[in-house]
């Protein structure tokens, strides 16, 4: 399996989870970015997800290996949903797997920072009142 | 020359379609936006774009070939 | 359930994730600690954990409280395992709902880190070859 | 006075035994191990060790009371 991967289907994360597992591995660290029912100050209840998929995985794939050239790690996963997303679903999943914890948290921290600034991936806001929007962040 | 356009995220709102095919004189990636912006009425200056050649990201001042796919990127919002 | 425990049985950690979903939470960060096959240089077949259990769950609640005045989070939970355990059992687990990324890895870091260096567990270290050692690593 | 003591890790080792009852003419913590390092060769001294008192992190300068639980902690090593 890809390190990155981009999924139409709800992120199947205990398969993930298990992929990380290696004998030398004291140490795993997952993030999950799940939707949440609010954003500045706004009620949501959806999220949709669109995606430049060749990019986002060739952008995704550079970003993990980033990662492993700055941190000493085992493995690492890193999967971003795109479509519809209830409240509650799993929009990014991200895991890393290490000898040491620091190591871990900072290689997780770094996916996924890099992962959201960088990766062509675009959220479409649904909310209780009013119509949908595009986020566009670095341009406000 | 032909290129194929991708759309994305609220630009796909404002061209009003995912992809098109257009043909222009534009020879670099700066004056087929410019062309294309004005067409479609897009808000974004170029400073808030990133644009992609053919599935890999590029400058500005990139020449086009017949053919290439080009694609310019409103700010992300993925996680 | 508690936000800190000691368990002697293996830790669910489905379950325990399963307890940080919140709808206001955009993040989850989840550290485990598993048992590695080597540990300074020397081939390790298992590990086993004492607690002076009282105590190790009173400071263990004391560090979830400092987390959470410290760091803008929803839920955190942390548990550590006692008794023996085989490679690649988790032996500490730690889990952090927040709204935003950035507090939920910071207090998840912050658990960790803590619970490592205050609250009274000890691990003793079965080799491969030679007799198994607990592990006094201030002592140095 | 009597004093219930629990050993934990290297110090349980060496104690031979996870806890005890002793009776003692050490009335506060730092007299009291001094008193029981001696009697089973703890090689820890004060600066490497945590006392509690009654299941609560104390200071060596503790004064202790009848039936006290005392415990002093070697370095910790969870995780």
């Amino acid at each position: 399996m890809e390190a990155f991967g981009i999924s139409a289907t709800p992120i199947a994360v205990d398969a993930l989870r298990r992929e990380l597992e290696s004998a030398g591995a004291g140490a795993v660290v997952c993030f999950e970015g799940r939707v949440r029912d609010h954003n500045d100050g706004r009620a949501v209840d959806g999220l949709t997800y669109q995606a430049y998929v060749e990019l986002a995985k060739a952008e995704g794939a550079c970003i993990v290996a980033e990662a492993r050239a700055r941190f000493s790690v085992e493995r690492i996963v890193c999967v971003h949903r795109v479509g519809d997303l209830a409240l509650g679903e799993v929009a990014v999943w991200t895991g890393v797997s290490a000898g040491h914890r620091g190591a871990a948290f900072d290689a997780c921290r770094y996916v996924i920072d890099e992962v959201k600034a960088r990766v062509p991936i675009w959220k479409r806001e649904h909310y209780v009142e009013g119509a949908p929007e595009w986020l566009h962040p670095a341009a406000r | 020359m032909n290129y194929k356009l991708l759309y994305f995220a609220s630009l796909c709102d404002a061209a009003g379609c995912s992809e098109e095919a257009v043909s222009s004189a534009a020879c670099d990636v700066r004056s087929l936006y410019a062309e294309i912006a004005a067409r479609h009425g897009f808000s974004f200056t170029p400073e808030h774009l990133r644009v992609a050649v053919n599935g890999a990201f590029t400058d500005w001042e990139q020449r086009l070939a017949n053919n290439d796919e080009v694609v310019f990127l409103p700010p992300v919002s993925g996680g």
